[in-house]
């Protein structure tokens, strides 16, 4: 990279329903507690945040245009104000790269995600191919079963396996004030609930539905150095596509995952993963997803995604902590958990973390995903 | 873009997706506004530095990123800044059909200094003239959803 | 700016029609694809990243990207979707330039679609989210938006409807002589003036149609765009201005972000003459009679003063203001790559490759504008040589 | 016009409202050439058409135009037995209005013989808790066909 991007500010909500709330009121209290952060204000003459990046889908906050009636609440007035149709990652990514391009000095970037007024699975299904795949009635869900019975019927993973990862986010959620679900499961619990869609039982899925926003403050070098004592670099970001007919692909492997890691692994200059990655932020939207991504991003060999689970090095304490948040699994909205994951992987390296903070942390790996059974994955590297 | 009825014969080259998404919109600090209709009344959000009005409600002022939180009364009169009326169906997306439109539809300033836009009781918009004063005539009270279509439409003042 | 700087090395765009039944919507796509590739002498291993941009809820999808992508041989790249109401292809644009000026990629694609006649009927009209029990009373649309934006431009101006059907001959005068464009219909002034009224002043012919098309762009790093081609089109600034809902077309009739937008683009590139320093305009019209104020706040036109331009026969191809030569969103509009097209045909125009409606002499300097939403704009500076 | 006097706001409650919207929509959905023929295939034949890349000799269904890693055109048809191998299935047992059946059913990804990629489609004709991963699987054709993907009820195992 040419320069470096900081992160300067992060901000979330708690992650709740919230019936009461409009969907203004949660990106005003966010993109307010960044401002009153670093001290920034919207201004035009170069002293304050040049632009904004927001993540969002329009058929999720309303029929058609829904944001354009939103963003003057994170000073679209007479501004730079894109948004990117995209899990929350792929905002922050837009975002560091206009100010690598040097079109913006400083960087809003914002997502935004009311699930309470939407039928998610409905949304889902028409990100699905009109004529072939939508019409058979698929959506994410069962997409992302297709996959997880192909992965753990290929590999051996077990049941239990599966459920070690929603028990491991549970618990790490209890250290997580924002976090929505911290309730205490074990094994059992999580293998006794009832099935959704083999092999994924209902507490092996995200919890939904979910309200919330999250706020970064992005800074060129020179300036983020100026506005806080504690920057986070981003060292390495790439995104990277894939098929969408889930029969093109081997539901086994997620090779876009490979190529976006192994990019910006080349970036930060990262040669192993797990060694080098003091902590982990990835958006596993079903509990299979942790050890697949987990494959894919390169913290242990293909098919050893159970292995890493059984061998504790992904808990609290471990070599690498997957997940110190309590991740998807305890709750965060769609399209939210990639901008997320780069949140608290700031907040780790800022050592802000509170109770779930990793000690010494220096090195941050964040993830995020969209489409259909993983089609479209971004890996964001972070170090302070 | 008005919708033409014809159906495609052959759904291997082009078929239908009739779809209905439900939305359970939260209106949050809106909730007031809609409140307000409901007993027949118009009230705006008020900018706490240059004190413009807005009607529909805004969070925050778009120009000076402060919090609204001051609420006025707007009245139930204004005056007319731009009529027009809509000669062709259009579709409504509530109900799915084309729908034609009776009454023109008008820009007011209300009494309060928020500009609103509202349908007009006279269709004939050779009589609507800039700066003539309309009158808000709503809906019985029963009837009223906290909507704006509350506000049947705005009638001229004799 | 900091960051590389940056040549349009390939466009490429499909003949816009208004129905394609012979193909599906990433099909569209690909055609445009291929249409750039070939101008740009690359192939699809060139791209290392796809800049998407659709309005999705004119579509059926949501994030329609994750469908296109296959079709357009862009697997295992990197990219996302951007999207932005009317302004979707502008964005999608600005993103193009963002990420091949941040210096991570080599040769970065933009591809911009919409296929219109699948969306009759599409997910409502603006604003649900935010406004919802207030916007979805009223038939709001860019047909009542612009209806009361001429009422008030003709109550300030003093202009009458046979200028406003003038403005929609000129358009038609210069569609007709675009391969690419839709309509061509051989208007006059009478045909406009006693066409179908949609909504006082504002007939059927005044509004944007509804296009089935798809446009693309390839845009490379200086070191790079300079090996690819032999005139590449350098893009000098420019500027996402939007007012995300600030104001209402109630609130002000003439809301509109373009002259901010161009104050401020000029102002960093040294523009002090509009009129003479940009030789070709290319700027986003929804409907023909927005071009006259358009006119004006680019800077070629007095205040409310345009439409004597038109009467004087000053705006034309071959004339003293050469605005909108390929025709304009009158002719072609097919909505999230409207603004993609602009770009398109300005840097046509740069580099002489406009065939038929090429402006006569050197364009050193284009500008091409996206609009969106209730007066929302981008602006985009393209340049000859560096 | 002589503003009335300014009344309070204070009366008006603001507890928060949540309110139910339906955004209706009727896409119509072109399927294109490349679609077109094989849904008729499958609706006029009952047969299953592959179509074959030129650079890298994949051959994809369902079938598209363009190759999605060498972006050549294709237009080369594969005709397929239709029975193939059964890659990875699940049962669906929440229900969504979208579905095609009454949940519980299952879908499952098909590679079938002849092609290089597999086809999701729902599976059926065999006890939902008997579906391996790795049976033989031919397709069902519906008795009134109409050119859909639909017109394939499910595959079944051999």
């Amino acid at each position: 990279m040419a320069g470096r991007v900081g992160i300067v500010a992060v901000a979330q909500t708690k992650f709740e329903e919230k019936p009461g709330l409009h969907i203004g009121e949660l990106l005003y209290q966010t993109s307010r507690d960044v401002m009153k952060q670093t001290g920034l204000e919207f201004k035009d003459d170069g002293t304050g945040i040049d632009c904004t990046v927001a993540s969002g889908y329009d058929l999720m906050s309303g029929p058609g245009g829904a944001y354009m009636f939103l963003g003057y609440v994170v000073g679209a007035w007479q501004r730079e104000d894109e948004r990117v149709i995209e899990d929350g990652s792929m905002a922050v990514y837009y975002g560091a790269a206009q100010i690598l391009a040097g079109h913006a000095d400083v960087a809003l970037v914002v997502g935004y995600s009311k699930e309470t007024q939407i039928d998610k699975n409905l949304i889902e299904c028409l990100s699905m191919d009109q004529v072939y795949q939508r019409r058979i009635g698929l959506d994410f869900v069962s997409a992302a079963a297709l996959q997880a019975m192909r992965y753990t019927t290929k590999y051996g993973i077990t049941p239990e396996q599966l459920a070690k990862v929603v028990v491991k986010a549970r618990k790490n959620a209890k250290n997580n004030p924002y976090a929505y679900c911290c309730d205490s499961l074990t094994v059992k619990d999580v293998l006794r609930s009832t099935m959704l869609c083999d092999p994924i039982r209902v507490q092996e899925a995200k919890p939904t539905p979910v309200d919330g926003a999250c706020a970064l403050i992005l800074a060129s070098e020179e300036k983020a150095k100026k506005l806080t004592k504690k920057p986070v670099w981003i060292t390495g970001m790439s995104s990277c596509y894939d098929h969408h007919e889930l029969g093109y692909r081997d539901l086994a492997n997620c090779d876009s995952l490979v190529t976006a890691a192994s990019k910006a692994y080349k970036m930060a200059g990262v040669t192993n993963p797990l060694k080098e990655f003091d902590v982990a932020e990835i958006s596993e939207h079903y509990s299979y997803q942790e050890l697949l991504w987990s494959e894919g991003l390169g913290l242990c060999g293909k098919g050893e995604g159970g292995k890493l689970i059984d061998s504790g090095k992904t808990e609290m304490g471990g070599e690498l902590p997957v997940n110190p948040s309590g991740g998807v699994l305890s709750g965060i909205p769609h399209c939210l958990a990639g901008m997320h994951s780069v949140v608290e992987g700031a907040l780790q390296l800022r050592g802000e973390a509170g109770k779930r903070q990793v000690k010494g942390a220096k090195k941050a790996l964040a993830h995020g995903v969209d489409g259909p059974a993983g089609q479209l994955h971004c890996v964001i590297t972070l170090e302070n | 873009m008005v919708l033409k009825k014809e159906e495609p014969q052959d759904p291997a080259v082009a078929f239908r997706y009739p779809r209905v998404i439900t939305y359970k919109h939260s209106l949050g600090y809106q909730s007031k506004f809609a409140h307000a209709l409901k007993m027949g009344r118009i009230i705006a959000t008020k900018c706490p530095v240059d004190g413009r009005c807005t009607v529909p409600p805004r969070i925050v002022c778009p120009m000076h990123h402060v919090r609204q939180t001051e609420w006025v009364d707007q009245g139930q009169r204004g005056k007319l800044i731009s009529a027009f009326k809509i000669n062709f169906p259009m579709f409504d997306s509530r109900t799915g059909d084309l729908k034609t439109w009776e009454y023109p539809i008008v820009a007011i300033e209300l009494e309060g200094s928020a500009r609103m836009d509202g349908w007009c009781a006279e269709t004939d918009t050779s009589k609507l003239k800039t700066g003539m004063i309309l009158e808000a005539i709503w809906r019985p009270p029963e009837e009223r959803k906290g909507r704006v279509d509350d506000i049947l439409y705005w009638k001229p003042v004799e | 700016m900091t960051g590389e700087r940056i040549a349009i090395v390939g466009v490429g765009q499909t003949v816009h029609k208004s129905k394609r039944t012979d193909v599906n919507t990433a099909e569209l796509c690909a055609e445009a694809v291929e249409a750039a590739l070939a101008d740009a002498q690359l192939t699809m291993k060139d791209i290392d990243c796809v800049i998407l941009g659709s309005f999705e809820p004119a579509d059926g999808y949501s994030g329609p990207d994750k469908w296109i992508v296959p079709e357009i041989g862009a697997v295992g790249k990197a990219g996302f979707e951007m999207q932005n109401v009317g302004t979707t292809g502008a964005v999608a644009c600005a993103a193009t330039f963002n990420m091949a000026a941040s210096g991570l990629f080599e040769n970065v694609l933009c591809i911009a679609w919409q296929k219109m006649d699948e969306a009759a009927g599409a997910f409502g009209r603006g604003g649900g989210g935010a406004n919802e029990y207030w916007t979805g009373q009223f038939p709001m649309s860019p047909i009542t938006n612009f209806a009361r934006r001429t009422y008030d431009y003709m109550t300030r101006s003093g202009c009458t409807e046979e200028h406003l059907a003038m403005v929609r001959v000129k358009q038609d005068q210069c569609a007709q002589r675009n391969k690419h464009a839709q309509l061509k219909l051989g208007l006059t002034v009478e045909k406009v003036m006693n066409d179908f009224l949609l909504a006082w002043p504002i007939r059927r012919l005044h509004m944007c149609p509804t296009t089935a098309g798809s446009a693309a762009i390839i845009v490379c790093p200086e070191k790079r765009a300079k090996k690819v081609t032999k005139k590449p089109v350098w893009v000098e600034d420019w500027f996402t201005c939007h007012q995300g809902g600030a104001l209402t077309m109630a609130e002000d009739p003439q809301a509109s972000t373009l002259g901010y937008a161009c104050k401020k683009v000029y102002k960093r590139c040294g523009i002090t003459d509009p009129k003479k320093q940009i030789q070709a305009f290319e700027v986003y019209e929804p409907a023909s009679t927005a071009e006259l104020r358009w006119m004006e706040e680019v800077g070629v036109a007095e205040d409310y003063k345009a439409w004597k331009l038109f009467e004087q026969g000053k705006v034309g191809i071959e004339k003293e203001i050469p605005f909108n030569p390929s025709g304009g969103v009158t002719a072609t509009n097919p909505i999230g790559c409207t603004p993609v097209v602009r770009v398109v045909e300005a840097a046509l125009q740069v580099r002489g490759d406009a065939e038929e409606h090429q402006i006569p002499g050197t364009i050193n300097r284009a500008l091409a504008t996206g609009y969106g939403g209730q007066g929302e704009n981008v602006v985009f500076l393209l340049k000859k040589t560096l | 016009m002589t503003p009335q006097i300014k009344k309070s706001v204070a009366d008006i409650p603001e507890e928060p409202i949540v309110v139910e919207v339906q955004a209706y929509s009727n896409f119509l959905v072109t399927v294109g050439n490349t679609g077109n023929k094989f849904l008729t295939e499958i609706r006029d034949n009952k047969t299953l058409m592959g179509i074959k890349c030129p650079t890298c000799k994949k051959v994809y269904v369902p079938p598209r135009l363009h190759c999605p890693t060498c972006f050549a055109k294709m237009s080369e048809w594969v005709k397929l037995s239709g029975k193939g191998t059964l890659e990875t299935f699940t049962v669906v047992r929440y229900a969504e209005p979208y579905m095609p059946k009454e949940p519980p059913y299952a879908y499952g990804v098909i590679k079938l013989d002849g092609a290089s990629t597999g086809i999701v489609h729902l599976i059926g004709g065999v006890d939902l808790n008997k579906i391996k991963v790795g049976m033989k699987m031919e397709p069902v054709f519906k008795e009134q066909r109409v050119g859909s993907i639909l017109d394939i009820e499910y595959f079944k195992p051999v």
